[in-house]
């Protein structure tokens, strides 16, 4: 009977899912309840376990920023940056940059540019940067997975702030990393994909800058963001990583590198777990499990 | 010593607090003068009644 | 212990002075706003060139 496959299964589920995320999220909540809270902690945990859907936002807020380490200064801080989101709104509404029928992503993109002082001019018609359509896609994404409006400009902003402070200099460099470890898991892949041109036009750009943001499913995007919003811009590498070795057969079928980059801008959303899961085993493989604290 | 530091920042913090109300005031005052503007403008063109946001290219 | 009473007060007043520069923010922008307005009023109406508040009531 220990051959039991179905055993073997549900053994391994719970050992997945069950048990093994029970102790997790107690784990977690004994970290919450630190006063303050230990930052550095909470990244750490959140480098090598999937964050419990009910304390993502909570432990989001408090690795970006957007809620101080004291817990007991939480409610004030909570009132001051309500207080900026709505000044910040009001003042667009009253200089005509948005309106009632303004969609929310622009509104954010509008109410971060008056922050970052580049709103563009009124007179000013030049369509929207790649800049801002990066901001856009994080934004979409980012209103499917947090339902508060000021918590949702908050976290896009502080993300998208900590995610250039952070990664800035990293982010050219991603592409090469990729190639190494495309080396290391398939060299022969790599170079077909070197020999057909497709290398250098792999979609760098939705992957590194918009952080898979409209390339997976917000359920999978944002285990990927647990990983970026507690210091890993690596772990995109290896998601990008797994999105080409789990298409392998399919990529290797179409001619066209157009065609290749096609694909890729729009892979089916049903197996994106299961791509993130083996993303971040193998991340964990070549870049160690953070095993200090927790 | 601990009291001290304590009221040094209760007090840091209140003055950035006045500062914020005294900017939100002008701030209000402001966007009252920008509607009554933006109404006077509509008035006496009201052919050329475009929010002048939306339609950038018409000024 | 004294450290952390001062870290607290760093990141309460940080967040303070973040509303308070959004708020600066919005009224450079909202000075911006009204003296383009204003000089497309007394382009559009040349006739009627008083200064907007020297004589509200010709509104």
């Amino acid at each position: 009977m220990a051959d039991d496959p179905q055993r073997n299964f549900r053994s391994a589920y719970y050992e997945k899912v069950g048990f093994r995320g029970v102790e997790e999220k107690k784990s977690l909540e004994i970290l919450l309840k630190d006063n303050p809270l230990d930052v550095e902690k909470l990244s750490t945990f959140s480098q090598r376990f999937p964050l419990p859907s009910m304390y993502r936002i909570h432990v989001w807020k408090v690795l970006l920023g957007i809620l101080p380490p004291h817990s007991d200064s939480h409610a004030l801080v909570a009132g001051y940056r309500k207080e900026q989101y709505q000044d910040i709104l009001e003042a667009l509404e009253v200089m005509r940059f948005i309106n009632t029928s303004t969609p929310t992503t622009q509104v954010y993109l509008r109410m971060f540019q008056l922050e970052s002082q580049v709103l563009p001019r009124c007179s000013d018609t030049s369509p929207p940067d790649e800049e801002n359509e990066d901001f856009l896609s994080i934004s979409r994404a980012m209103e499917e997975i947090v339902d508060d409006p000021i918590d949702c400009y908050w976290l896009i902003k502080c993300f998208v702030n900590q995610f250039h402070t952070k990664f800035g200099d990293s982010i050219p460099h991603l592409p090469k990393s990729l190639e190494h470890y495309l080396s290391q898991e398939e060299p022969r892949f790599l170079n077909q994909l070197k020999s057909t041109g497709v290398l250098a036009k792999l979609p760098y750009n939705l992957w590194f800058r918009r952080c898979f943001a409209g390339c997976l499913p917000e359920s999978s995007l944002q285990r990927v963001w647990d990983k970026v919003i507690s210091g890993s811009c690596k772990i995109l590498v290896f998601v990008a990583l797994e999105i080409l070795l789990s298409y392998k057969i399919m990529l290797s079928g179409i001619n066209r590198p157009e065609g290749v980059v096609k694909f890729l801008c729009n892979i089916p959303q049903e197996n994106t777990d299961a791509i993130v899961t083996k993303a971040i085993d193998l991340w964990h493989k070549y870049c160690g499990t953070p095993m200090h604290a927790v | 010593f601990l009291e001290d530091v304590k009221c040094q920042a209760k007090a840091e913090l209140q003055a950035s607090e006045s500062r914020y109300q005294a900017q939100r005031r002008i701030t209000q005052l402001l966007q009252t003068e920008l509607l009554q503007l933006y109404s006077r403008v509509e008035m006496e063109a009201p052919a050329d009644n475009r929010p002048p946001h939306e339609s950038p290219q018409g000024n």
